[in-house]
């Protein structure tokens, strides 16, 4: 199954199990969405429950809070993450602060799905990697899987969470990236971390498509006799520090991988909490490598490579953090 | 009405009785809104914004709606709805002065601001037109589920100038959604003038845009704002969308009690206003028409200073939230004093 | 004008020469428009976005303003604009190939998007709507400095929408801006119709919600175009403020390149659209009138292919952009490959 | 010179100076701003170059963004930095993005000036520090100075920029932050940050309201034996990474502080780019002292203290982090 599969999947089972999930957007409906997430959705469960939006960003964030206050469940998709900036008023200003700001008596559990990331020639505008500032926003939950049995059990988790959930896709990973997934129902928790590679010497912290560069590297150091150990952080809000803490704490040694830029990124804080946490154990800097810090990646296949980490750039610093 | 402006049928007015009450409500909301404002010149409420000025508009619509029903998304200025849907003066009060046991927001919010399960009652956030898809997206969820409630909303002047309300307007009348929007226009968006804020006079000649109704009322006259809001209500629930009704209000005072409306309003400006004052203006007409005699119209007075009063003596009393609720709520199942991470 | 909506007085029309003019530039649109559509399917081009069925909107509105004075904000489905501004087929579709040299952005961003700061031509961003707030800053800003340019800004029904859209138009009444909002209604944004997209089937219609006359016209015929445009800009000119034209085309083919229209769009809806082909109701016309014979007729097109034939070449020959310009003009000074931090 | 003072000063010389300078916002025209920042402009400078604008933020922004490439110099006041959201398409999305995305043909040289920051009884809504999301976003600038001095030096710089200035006025110092301010005309560098008080035994690193805490706090330490020195931040993003890392390897004890929440902050990035690079000289984990995980600053005058980091428990940390 690849992870659009397991997107729709999630959804579909979602959609079935409860009647107060519905899913809005633009073009979810006869199209199917843009990449299809909701191929066959309106056939089945109907126009009141697959609602095809006006062009209209702040108000699909603000509807689907509106809805979410009121007893339902909605998924909204926001066809490219490039396109969420006009939801940060109704996401980070409203539904993060619905239950701390009426003191439990609402709540606003809806998630907001978004195809984000680069490698897909999508230039300044289809490539973008919001992730940062939402994980920097108390109130939200924020998910970025990797593969497609997570992203299953996790959108499924997400669906059922009683607080907003901002739950990004890799685009890039969509079609790219197959893997099973139980034919059986089953979700994932929100907040734990994932040791995908065992590993001895140095740790390797990354999410999303990097994480399968990450990997691919880290059996290149294998065949160099590195250890490398691959955390997949999985949820981005809340961190799973613990996790963080004990692989920085077993390989004393930790590298963040991320494709969003570098400064105030997911990395930084993952650096923090080890440089905090774990500095007695640390046997070397804490490395980074993330995106350039250009405002965003560019159309040109030259240039957006560029932008774009690759396994050389991060084989490259794994045996630099190693030779410590 | 005053200029009704097309297809929305005329609503039922309030009866006799309705009018009473609505008056002995418009009565105890100025007497309790006269008190928060001298309590913030004392320096005991940190800010007041104040409805002086807007109780018909807020207690006419209201009045016209089911209590625990219908649903309500209210903003800042609407202390009179607060005290039309049956909250108490002193749970009114206890949020100016951020007491314990709030029932909005447990004093974590300004004052009016929360929400309140009971009442269908939504005051979320001080950002200016936010609640206007909210409301929408609660209408929504009512007409999936085929409940009847509709769903109210309440702004500002300044706050029909923000792109949410253009894309929340849209939406109801695409979906013809069971919404009323109140717009209560005072002319002002702090010291912006209507005449800065939008190169017409009025806000419902935007509905026809979006394919609603829209109608301007005066909103200082509780029977025309009872009826337009009886008459979109009627509409909501028949099914054929929302309506647009805009309110002409008066503010009073200044923004809140931060602002200083001297540096930018004439001061001939309020004094005529003040003139058409919606409380006195139906006290007089129920005195006339016989459904208010002077006694009763004491007794309310006195009540009213009597609720308010002890409000005050209870509220000032009460005790400030335990620093302990501080990290309650973050996330579902967050209670206790634990840090969230 | 199709339905002229009311204080818009009539602008003048195109003279023959500029209609020959125009029919050519639309031909030379057509061919350009199909060849880099055909190297998207070839493989070569990795996103195109059609302007077929928009023709006449874009170059009839370009040709009543003036290039190099005048000022543009377009957006992405604005390749008949492009063309009509003087961009060489060869500059354009060293867009598509994102090549060297590219002039409106290095090659960084999808094709047609950038500047031109000697057109004062602006296509910023894929974000829709964001232009029309921009656009009417840039027209304040003419207007500051006592300059006479009109900012005209095209954009789609779906952009309509956008709250953005709402806030740009609203200032643009109240400070009288000399701004032309220029809507080509499509009937579509991608798969969504008009008819989920608004409760009315007119954006022009919001128009005097705003305090500005607002005009729907046949978006497929030049002149009526043209005509509106050159109205919409004396009025601009005149210090009277914007105006919304909307200009109702048809899309032909899918969204973009990487869309199927064939998931939501009944094929006979194209079709029928095709009978009112923009380039060919010119062509009959001029015919019919005597400003274009056959040889002309033969030599625009032969032109046309020759053009789109050697800018192939040439942009398929061309380097792509040096990677060590990446680094470049992130913030101003940026040159030469550091990196900015 | 009170900091507010500054902030108006700045602007009128920069009006008076350069035609192309104009202010915009809600209630900066009769009212004079809500804080006063452009008391009498509109008597000075006239109608305008004082624009009252709609109730509108996005749109302010997307204004000033158009102007700015239309050869003017936009200085938009979004009233509150808690209403800055609705910009966020047209700033982070749009005017970051301008010089890159147009190869250099056009640039954005505005600035957007926002009161932030709590400790003023605002509640969820008038209390927020909304820095690491702009300081996230390349092609930004964000610019958050402490004193009169700073203030007023980088207030005229930012309006003299080429590219977009996120300007961030703690609105807590407004009033309570005095200082001297020269008669002559001066800018200040954005990018330095700047050492406000030598010392040895350790590092503080800081910025807006905070910095006054630091200072206190440093004074407090210093009776007690332990040198510490105050590195004021001030500009955000590009952020000064050799000034951090010369006080880091000067003291090898650092502590980092700020009112804003503190995962995926600016503390965040600071500690990372210690981490990485001045790992060799540490003698204790890099701390921080930040704003608690909440939405927001509650308006109880109880729990609001319950938020904001105080003298007290940035000295605490202070003498933790000297132990080591
Ligand atoms: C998005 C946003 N921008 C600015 C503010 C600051 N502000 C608070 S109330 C107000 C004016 C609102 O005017 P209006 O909508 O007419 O309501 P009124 O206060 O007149 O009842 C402003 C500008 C805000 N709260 N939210
Ligand atoms: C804010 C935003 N949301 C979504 C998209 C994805 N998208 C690109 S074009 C488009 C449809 C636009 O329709 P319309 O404005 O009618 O223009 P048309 O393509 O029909 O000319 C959509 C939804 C986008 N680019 N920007
Ligand atoms: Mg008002
Ligand atoms: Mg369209």
């Amino acid at each position: 199954m690849s992870v659009i599969d397991a997107v729709r999947e999630a959804m579909r089972e979602e959609m079935a199990r409860d009647e107060r999930v519905f899913v809005m957007g633009e073009d979810i409906g006869a199209r199917g969405g843009v990449f299809l997430a909701t191929d066959g959705f309106v056939e089945q469960f109907g126009e009141e429950r697959v609602i095809d939006t006006p062009l209209a960003e702040s108000s699909i964030a603000g509807i689907a809070l509106g809805a979410a206050m009121n007893g339902m469940r909605p998924i909204a998709e926001i066809e490219f993450a490039d396109f969420i900036w006009p939801t940060f008023n109704q996401v980070v200003g409203e539904a993060a602060r619905v239950r701390y700001g009426t003191a439990g008596s609402l709540g606003a559990p809806m998630v907001l799905r978004a195809p984000y990331g680069g490698g897909v020639r999508g230039g300044l505008y289809h490539s973008q990697s919001p992730e940062a500032y939402f994980a920097h926003t108390p109130g939200l939950k924020v998910v970025a899987p990797a593969t497609p049995y997570d992203t299953k059990g996790l959108l499924k988790s997400a669906v059922r969470d009683e607080d907003p959930v901002i739950f990004l896709e890799h685009k890039r990973t969509y079609r790219l990236v197959r893997g099973d997934v139980p034919d059986e129902e089953y979700t994932l928790p929100i907040g734990a971390a994932d040791v995908k590679m065992e590993g001895s010497d140095i740790s390797v912290i990354s999410y999303g498509l990097m994480l399968h560069l990450c990997l691919e590297a880290a059996r290149e150091l294998a065949d160099e006799g590195v250890s490398v150990e691959a955390l997949d952080l999985r949820t981005l809000r809340p961190l799973d520090s613990e996790a963080i803490l004990a692989t920085a704490r077993k390989t004393g040694k930790a590298l963040i991988v991320h494709e969003d830029t570098k400064a105030v990124g997911v990395g930084a804080e993952v650096a923090a909490i080890i440089a905090e946490e774990a500095f007695e154990y640390l046997d070397g800097p804490i490395m980074r490598v993330a995106g350039p810090e250009v405002p965003a990646m560019p159309f040109s296949p030259t240039l957006e490579a560029m932008f774009m980490p690759d396994t050389e750039r991060i084989a490259n610093a794994m045996r630099e953090l190693a030779r410590y | 009405m005053d200029q009704g402006r097309t297809d929305i049928a005329p609503g039922r007015g309030p009866t006799d009785s309705e009018l009473l009450e609505m008056y002995r409500l418009m009565a105890l909301c100025r007497a309790l809104d006269e008190r928060v404002w001298l309590m913030n010149r004392q320096g005991k409420a940190a800010i007041v914004a104040s409805a002086q000025g807007h109780e018909a508009g807020q207690v006419g619509s209201v009045a016209a709606l089911r209590i625990g029903h219908d649903r309500f998304y209210i903003y800042y200025r609407d202390l009179a709805a607060l005290v039309s849907l049956g909250l108490t003066p002193a749970q009114i009060m206890s949020g100016f002065l951020a007491k314990a046991g709030e029932p909005l927001s447990g004093g974590r919010q300004f004052p009016t601001h929360g929400a309140h399960a009971g009442l269908n009652l939504v005051n979320l956030s001080n950002v200016v037109a936010t609640q206007i898809p909210q409301a929408v997206g609660d209408a929504l969820a009512s007409k999936m589920r085929g409940e009847d409630a509709v769903t109210i909303v309440y702004f500002g002047d300044g706050a029909a100038s923000v792109g949410d309300c253009h894309e929340g307007m849209n939406f109801a009348a695409i979906h013809k959604l069971p919404v009323v929007f109140f717009c209560e226009n005072n002319g002002y968006a702090i010291s912006v003038p209507l005449s800065k804020q939008m190169a017409v006079d009025s806000v419902a000649g935007r509905a026809e845009g979006y394919g609603m109704p829209g109608v301007v009322i005066d909103g200082t006259d509780v029977s025309a704002v009872y009826e337009a809001t009886a008459a979109a209500a009627e509409r909501a629930r028949a099914g054929e969308g929302p309506t647009l009704i805009e309110a002409m209000v008066e503010r009073y005072l200044p923004h809140t009690s931060d602002d200083d409306d001297s540096r930018y309003r004439p001061r001939g400006d309020i004094e005529e206003a003040r003139k058409k004052d919606p409380v006195k203006m139906l006290r007089e007409r129920l005195l006339a028409d016989g459904i208010l005699d002077e006694e009763t119209d004491e007794r309310f007075s006195a009540d009213a200073k009597r609720a308010v009063n002890e409000a005050t003596e209870e509220v000032e009393a009460a005790p400030h939230p335990d620093p302990s609720s501080f990290y309650d709520h973050v996330y579902a199942g967050d209670t206790g004093g634990a840090s969230s991470r």
